[in-house]
């Protein structure tokens, strides 16, 4: 997107903002993933975490779609602003995320790396998705604040197993919550950007 | 009665998707105790106490349960259990936990076609996507992997074409059979099976050298 | 005053990523005009009608200015001018526009090594990508070139390996001693430096090329 001197409105296209977020979401839901799936392997084995996980998420009052017939009937202001939202809703838990690893005992670096990667690509992902909810609708972010997220279960979490699953339970939904992000903004980005031709 | 007891029980619940918009599972029966026994298929989703039956046992053959449409929702956990019964009882396997967003596994790619380039020198591997995936809308994202080798040699070389539906193929040795194939997976899925071999005879000027 | 004058105009103005997450730009200083000249560089992001100072003068050596993760954004086109000023005046470089998801040069690929392969006879090169791309891979896609050339030849061969780490290359002279390099690009990057010379002898009984 080279500009032409002398440009006045100089400014990166649309479609390549909706690739760089594309990239992003992939990118972000395969490290959650491997994260979930790294931790399950190391920690979670013979614990019966997932008969336990069918708990909901802290996004599950959020309203996604759950289909492909439910995603394309909303409108896309409606689920630009949804991925807008499911992403906020993420900034203190993937905080917390960071810090509990590294109070898991023999917790590997790759996992703690993975973290703060994951932290770090969602807010660069969520100032991207800021910025093109902008280019459709100026000036409204609803930047309400986000605090669906009530913080770890029980503060007092004393025995290991409760706080195993607890952790469990947060990367359980990272992943899911990652990998819709990812569907919802390819399905965005071939709407939007390539007239549903993708 | 001798050599009689309950079934064994069910294992081996394998589910896959092959568009992220419908799912089967299939499960291995265990032994049927020397009587006729009976099976069902029960799942249950997040947030719901109560077991559903199978809707669908004959789409996906024997021993499956198809879900259509409208029984399927992604970013929902399933807990699903198989009984089997005969005369003397009832057996549950053990429960399988299954999200539809993580097992797809798309068809293979279709029309795989090769064709000798001259200049520069190489082998143009084209295809269609897989059937059933709705790539158009974005629902479905692909991504490709080719894989060749010369009659004579034992090891594939498989290549990464990322979302492309060509690829070109630089390193081969003249004079040669090569066999390829072409295999896809949704962005976060599991493969599909090669696309059936297509071959192709590499010309003795390959590549010309003047 | 004889033989003073304003600064001539900064000009020049290069900016590099290494991995989309900072930047760098340098610039070239014009004439002095004789007498101690300063130089500054001034950003403005997207719909900013007022420009920033650069936020580090030192990190990228002189007449550079460094962009660390705060002050980066793939999400924006910075508009980047550089001043340069004098007792007798300031002269502005023309603006130039960044986008920095299309100035990334990676560096080179790292442990490039050189196998002769004899059924069929050919020549492996490998190699791994360059440190920070192989981290964070799926968020810098990089892709490969590799050229090589016998010691006696004037031009170099080039093949595009796409995104693989390895290529084998069917087309070369027996007994002849052999230069080998890879290099590498992000996607909408500009290609790195060429890795250091890897040599090679091609035995004696490689088949000839007609």
């Amino acid at each position: 997107p080279i500009c032409p001197n002398g440009a006045v409105n100089c400014q990166i296209s649309t479609s390549d903002l909706f690739d760089r977020a594309v990239k992003l979401s992939h990118y972000i839901h395969s490290l959650s993933s491997e994260m979930f799936n790294e931790f399950d392997e190391q920690y979670a084995q013979g614990r019966g975490f997932i008969m336990k996980s069918i708990d909901t998420c802290h996004t599950s009052s959020l309203n996604t779609p759950e289909d492909k017939e439910q995603a394309q009937q909303i409108h896309h202001d409606d689920l630009l602003n949804l991925v807008l939202r499911v992403l906020r809703s993420w900034n203190d838990p993937l905080g917390h995320i960071v810090t509990e690893v590294q109070g898991i005992r023999e917790a590997p670096d790759t996992i703690l790396w993975k973290a703060v990667e994951i932290e770090e690509q969602t807010k660069r992902l969520l100032e991207g998705m800021e910025k093109i909810v902008g280019r459709f609708h100026p000036g409204d972010l609803g930047n309400e604040v986000y605090s669906l997220w009530s913080g770890p279960p029980e503060k007092q979490i004393t025995d290991e197993n409760s706080r195993l699953y607890a952790f469990y339970h947060l990367l359980h939904c990272l992943r899911r919550d990652s990998h819709k992000i990812d569907n919802y903004l390819k399905l965005l980005k071939c709407t939007l950007m390539h007239g549903s031709n993708c | 009665m001798d050599g009689e007891s309950p079934p064994g029980k069910p294992d081996n619940i394998k589910c896959r998707s092959p568009e992220k918009e419908t799912f089967s599972c299939w499960w291995e029966p265990g032994s049927d105790g020397g009587l006729p026994t009976n099976y069902s298929l029960l799942y249950k989703t997040e947030g719901k106490n109560s077991y559903s039956e199978c809707p669908d046992y004959k789409t996906s053959g024997p021993n499956s349960c198809y879900f259509d449409k409208k029984h399927t929702s992604i970013w929902t956990m399933y807990t699903i259990i198989v009984n089997a019964t005969n005369e003397l009882g009832t057996t549950t396997s053990d429960p399988q936990f299954v999200d539809v967003a993580y097992i797809v596994e798309l068809r293979p790619p279709l029309n795989v076609t090769l064709s000798i380039i001259d200049d520069p020198p190489h082998l143009l591997v084209k295809w269609s996507p897989p059937s059933k995936a709705d790539v158009k809308s974005g629902w479905v994202t692909v991504e490709y992997e080719v894989r060749f080798k010369s009659k004579k040699a034992q090891e594939w070389e498989t290549l990464d074409a990322g979302k492309q539906r060509q690829l070109r193929v630089f390193s081969l040795n003249p004079s040669e059979n090569y066999i390829v194939q072409v295999r896809c997976k949704s962005d976060h899925g599991f493969w599909s099976m090669w696309s059936p071999e297509s071959y192709i005879q590499i010309p003795d000027n390959f590549p010309r050298k003047d």
